[in-house]
């Protein structure tokens, strides 16, 4: 099993930090704070944090906060940052207004 | 950690987490197993987030119904998330005069139910919903049917039942049920076996194969579902949004962004590689329903496009309750793609019927023995 | 469905490379880019690149990026610009968004030739306009003709950090501190130094504690941290600045790989999320291949190396060209490419302390932590040497792989020999005849032509100068040491411009003798 | 302080488009036809592109190349359209951006 898989782990309570009103996902504006308390309510994937909070949802689809929340939530959870695996990429990869994906070029 | 509770539920998505949570608040102890690596990686995470009673088969509308009056309205609260629930009606639109048909059906089968839903006529729509494009003529309106943000709501459920102390394990897949003494007991995985005094198959799509190993086959198969957001934008409206010709469905969320659901009829026979991937052909069909309702939107940038398998039942109501066959087993599957909205009260019932063996809503229609041949 | 036998995705060095040496064997290649114009980030390097002549060394990269360009379109590469994929499907389908339509193709090879996005770090403010990543500033002024600011702090003393903080004092910006929380400067050496030299201020060890401002950047204080990183109170220092800038690494941008399925790793030694895929770029997924930046953080020469070797082994899977020949022209490859993985900053040192040259010569650990070799380190070093009348002196104190010096000169003066990491060293018994290629073409900027028996009491010195305005011969200003601090008055006696110097003009100035092993840059005074 | 370079050492005279005015929010700007929005702006002296929707704070450039998406405005009516890598044009239209709208938030 890996570290992440046993949701019932102990990783200490949460601590507030000086830092944690900063922002760290700048298009959706969440703190650092924010992604810290989601590792102590069980967000323990990046993938999971992201669907909780929003992380890299945003208008860059996490191409600036990525490896900064990964780290952050690797820190909390004790554990290296290669040991998260990033949230899936999805289709597109850049925005894309809908009357131009409707028209698909024959 | 030890690998016995009262409970062990296989699958950790919303109803999972839902009855894990509602199980625990009863004092029961339980374990989760969940296949994948996250939390509500299935359908949970994957669908357009309506909380409907309109549209559905009478079978499940009480206990959809339920929800709704009981669950729903103070589920932020309970579960200490915002779950964005908004409970401001539902229109199923229509533009044809064959669209009309299929949802004044759709109406009397509600209403007959007790179920607070009616035609309406394009001038009223467009009261309701001024966004939309001329080209809607009508639709049913159900004012009490709403959306919610599934994301959100099932990380809630999972994180009040992990602090009620549900042990929660992600990674283990289920490979086999065991029946000990003529008892379903026993749930092994690759590396591990777990002990319960029940077992809840709430595996999703995943179930019919972990049920096989006790003899059971639910009769369901997989279909793929896709669904878009965009980037956010002004509010404009707070409806939850299908159609007759079931082309798209979706709301604005609260963020701003519109989460739509769609289809391009290729979905039923999509090469399934393991993983739920979208089609190049899907989301650009999506856009182009959406454009035919709100012509407004499409300048609107897409963001992002997923999939998702559904866990499509043989006559598309879940599979709930226990199995006589083999006792110890109770099956909470096959919800078809409309799960969500139903999660909450279907988790508490559940767990009324394990930790009580009664419970407030009448589940007989639901269970697994109601399979039978046409003639 | 349109089909071709090779899709590129990014026009890039490496795609581009990819892209001509695929066409060349006859395949029908297509290259799609997000951008305007092609050249990934060719067109925003205006400095000469290392390496030796295989790898374009002392070309500066936007023109390499043209040559590129004209190879691609000699070998019949279909380049699409303002093309942006949008995603890889299933069977190497590709989407594309071109104009106001998306394109499906599909490609019987895929090259996923990407590049990286740059990495940040966060501190207080660091949302405020003004705050920007080095990229932005590098496009800003050498694609737009804008200057990113006026007075810019500059965060990351890797190569990236002192290009661009270098590129900012070209275009006219004043450049307040170079600043890294790292003891070292991660850096080429020479950059640092001709960043230094011009009056740079490096402060290693650290950090950006805040940006200032209420609409926009206004000031920035920073502070030493110590060695877990934690700020050093009582250290703070402040800066007026509009901009601060920030060159903190890369990281592949694979998110197209990770769509499309390909078995992924996190390797932090190739700068984060990266396809598991053999030494040519073969990923997991058959037919999919990756060169450049997004199957590892290197330097655009490789990119280039790794984009040909990806061409070849997708002709060579597509029944293009046999394998003995796909063999025998890797074996060239192989070399180019293990060429530029050696010395100091090869991948394989990283984060290693190297305390000797290979020559066995002890570092500057002077320049390490301000960015400069000390006047008493430098004599050390194989390329200082004194001499009666004009001679080169080669202020070159690390092994990097380069060696565009050694053939520039024409008489033969420098001598680097087989092994590209070698230090340069002055040819025994050669003469120096002043011609001032050496200087010119290094592109490190670390050569100068050096008489000490100029005229009575005084010296002359030739530094490279690529500086707007051209200081005139006859003005009178001040000598900086390297250090980047006044030596002493020095006059400008000459300013050469030709062709072949390619843009490095090369300024000779008189100072009084003592000083010409430490003046080494003119300012106005 | 003049933000446009006039010659650069490297790479002399940069090459412009034709010389076009648009307006930012009520004031009338000069550009060049082709370079992106962001640089014209910046060119002007005018670092806050937009006030984000939670916070209200100010964003500009960062990026540069289209990927950041934090220098979006409301361009010719339309919101959140990255001006870094949008071309400028004759007479066109480009407003702060208010969360996702042109209106300052006490007008919404």
């Amino acid at each position: 099993m890996n570290q992440v898989n046993d949701r019932s782990r102990d990783i200490g309570a949460f601590v507030p930090a000086p830092d944690d009103d900063m922002i760290i996902c700048r298009c959706e504006e969440i703190t650092k704070g924010e992604i810290r308390k989601a590792v102590h309510d069980g967000m323990f994937t990046m993938t999971e944090i992201r669907r909780y909070l929003r992380t890299g949802m945003g208008l860059c689809q996490g191409q600036t906060c990525a490896k900064l929340v990964k780290g952050i939530v690797a820190r909390e959870l004790g554990i290296s940052p290669a040991e998260l695996e990033p949230a899936t990429s999805r289709v597109p990869m850049r925005p894309i207004e809908m009357h131009i994906f409707a028209n698909e070029a024959k | 950690m030890s690998n016995c509770a009262e409970v062990v539920i296989i699958g950790g998505g919303i109803i999972g987490c839902a009855t894990a949570y509602y199980l625990a608040k009863k004092g029961t102890s339980v374990i989760v197993l969940e296949g994948s690596d996250h939390i509500g990686n299935g359908g949970s995470s994957r669908n357009g987030g309506g909380v409907r009673q309109s549209g559905r088969d009478p079978r499940e509308l009480p206990l959809v119904m339920y929800g709704i009056n009981h669950y729903w309205p103070t589920l932020s609260e309970e579960l200490e998330v915002d779950c964005e629930y908004h409970q401001d009606g539902n229109l199923r639109l229509g533009k044809t005069e064959k669209h009309l048909q299929i949802l004044q059906g759709l109406t009397d089968r509600a209403v007959a139910v007790g179920l607070d839903v009616r035609m309406i006529d394009s001038d009223e729509v467009r009261a309701i919903n001024p966004y939309l494009s001329e080209e809607v003529i009508g639709a049913s309106w159900c004012p009490t049917d709403g959306h919610a943000n599934p994301l959100t709501t099932t990380l809630g459920y999972y994180k009040m039942a992990r602090r009620l102390g549900v042990h929660f394990i992600t990674g283990e897949k289920v490979k086999e049920l065991r029946k000990i003494k003529g008892k379903l007991r026993q749930v092994i995985t690759e590396n591990n076996v777990y002990e319960g005094e029940t077992v809840v198959l709430a595996a999703g799509l995943d179930s019919r194969q972990i049920a096989a190993t006790v003899g059971i086959d639910i009769p369901m198969q997989a279909a793929m579902l896709e669904a878009l957001v965009t980037e956010a934008e002004p509010h404009m409206f707070d409806q939850m949004l299908g159609t007759a010709e079931a082309d798209f469905y979706g709301h604005q969320t609260k963020h701003g962004s519109f989460v739509f659901g769609g289809s391009s009829g290729l979905e039923g026979f999509t090469k399934d590689n393991g993983t739920p991937v979208t089609n190049s052909l899907t989301a650009p069909c999506i856009c182009r329903g959406i454009m035919k309702y709100f012509p407004i939107l499409s300048d609107a940038k897409i963001v992002r496009t997923w999939a998702g398998w559904m866990d499509k039942v043989v006559d598309g109501v879940p599979v709930l309750g226990n199995v006589e066959e083999v006792p110890g087993l109770v099956l909470a599957c096959g919800f078809t793609g409309h799960g969500f909205g139903i999660a909450p009260s279907a988790a508490s019932q559940l767990a009324e019927l394990i930790v009580d063996g009664t419970t407030h809503v009448d589940l007989t229609d639901l269970r697994y023995d109601r399979f039978k041949a046409k003639i | 469905m349109k089909r071709y036998d090779l899709i590129i995705v990014g026009a890039g060095p490496s795609g581009l490379s990819a892209a001509i040496e695929a066409a060349r064997r006859g395949l029908n290649v297509v290259v799609f880019d997000e951008n305007e114009k092609p050249g990934g980030q060719l067109f925003k390097q205006i400095h000469k690149f290392f390496g030796s002549k295989e790898h374009k060394a002392k070309i500066r990269g936007f023109v390499i990026g043209e040559q590129l360009l004209k190879e691609a379109d000699e070998a019949g590469v279909e380049v699409v610009l303002n093309a942006t994929v949008i995603g890889l499907y299933q069977d190497k389908e590709v989407v594309v968004r071109i104009g106001e339509a998306v394109h499906h193709y599909k490609g019987d090879a895929v090259i996923i030739a990407t590049g990286a996005s740059e990495n940040m770090v966060t501190f207080d403010g660091w949302t405020l306009p003004g705050v920007i990543g080095a990229g932005a500033a590098q496009t800003m002024m050498n694609l737009h003709g804008v200057k990113p600011g006026n007075k810019v702090l500059m965060l990351g003393s890797g190569n990236v950090g002192l290009v661009v903080s270098f590129q900012l004092l070209q275009c006219g910006c004043e450049v307040v501190a170079l600043v890294d929380a790292a003891p070292k400067v991660g850096g080429y050496g020479v950059h640092a130094a001709k960043v230094a030299r011009t009056g740079v201020p490096f402060y290693l060890s650290h950090t950006i504690v805040k940006a200032e401002g209420e609409e926009c950047v206004t000031g920035v204080t920073i502070a030493e941290v110590d060695s877990h990183f934690q700020f050093i109170p009582g250290t703070e220092k402040h800066f007026d600045v509009d901009t601060i800038c920030l060159a903190v690494g890369l990281s592949p941008m694979s998110q197209l790989l990770k769509m499309a399925g390909c078995e992924m790793e996190d390797n932090p030694k190739r700068g984060g999320q990266v396809p598991i895929c053999d030494e040519y770029g073969r990923t997991s997924l058959p037919g999919v291949f990756v060169a450049g930046d997004v199957s590892g953080i290197e330097e655009a020469s490789s990119a280039m190396i790794e984009g040909r070797m990806a061409g070849i082994v997708a002709a060579e899977y597509l029944g293009y060209m046999e394998k003995e020949e796909l063999d025998s022209n890797l074996v060239d490859l192989d070399k180019a490419l293990d060429g530029l993985r050696q010395g100091m900053f090869a991948p394989k040192n990283r984060g290693k302390d190297i305390e000797t040259t290979d020559e066995g010569i002890p570092v500057s650990k002077n320049l390490l932590k301000h960015g400069f070799v000390a006047d008493d380190e430098i004599e050390r070093f194989p390329g200082v040497t004194h001499a009666k009348g004009i001679h080169p002196v080669m202020e070159c104190t690390q092994n990097i792989p380069c060696n565009p010096c050694q053939d520039a000169c024409p008489k033969h003066c420098i001598r680097i020999g087989s092994n590209i990491t070698a230090l340069p060293a002055v040819e025994e018994g050669s003469e120096c005849v002043g011609c001032g290629m050496c200087v010119a073409s290094c592109s490190g900027q670390a050569i100068f032509l050096v008489d000490e028996t100029y005229e009575e009491g005084y010296a002359s010195i030739t530094i490279p100068y690529e500086f707007l305005p051209l200081p005139e011969v006859g003005a009178k200003g001040n000598a900086l040491g390297r250090d980047g601090k006044k030596v002493c008055d020095a006059e400008v006696i000459s300013v050469k411009s030709i062709p072949a110097f390619d843009k490095t003009n090369l300024l000779t100035m008189k100072v009084p003798t003592e000083y010409a092993m430490k003046a080494r840059f003119y300012k106005e005074a | 302080m003049e933000s446009r370079i006039a010659e650069h050492p490297i790479l002399g005279v940069p090459e412009k488009g034709k010389k076009v005015t648009f307006t930012y929010n009520d004031t009338q700007v000069e550009g060049y036809e082709g370079e992106p929005i962001a640089a014209a702006l910046k060119a002007a002296g005018l670092m806050v592109h937009r006030y984000t929707k939670k916070e209200h704070k100010p964003r500009g450039i960062f990026c540069a190349i289209g990927r950041c998406t934090d220098c979006v405005m409301v361009v010719d009516g339309k919101p959140n359209i990255r001006t870094c890598v949008t071309p400028l044009k004759e007479g066109m239209k480009v407003q702060t951006q208010y969360g996702v709208s042109d209106k300052p938030f006490a007008e919404q």
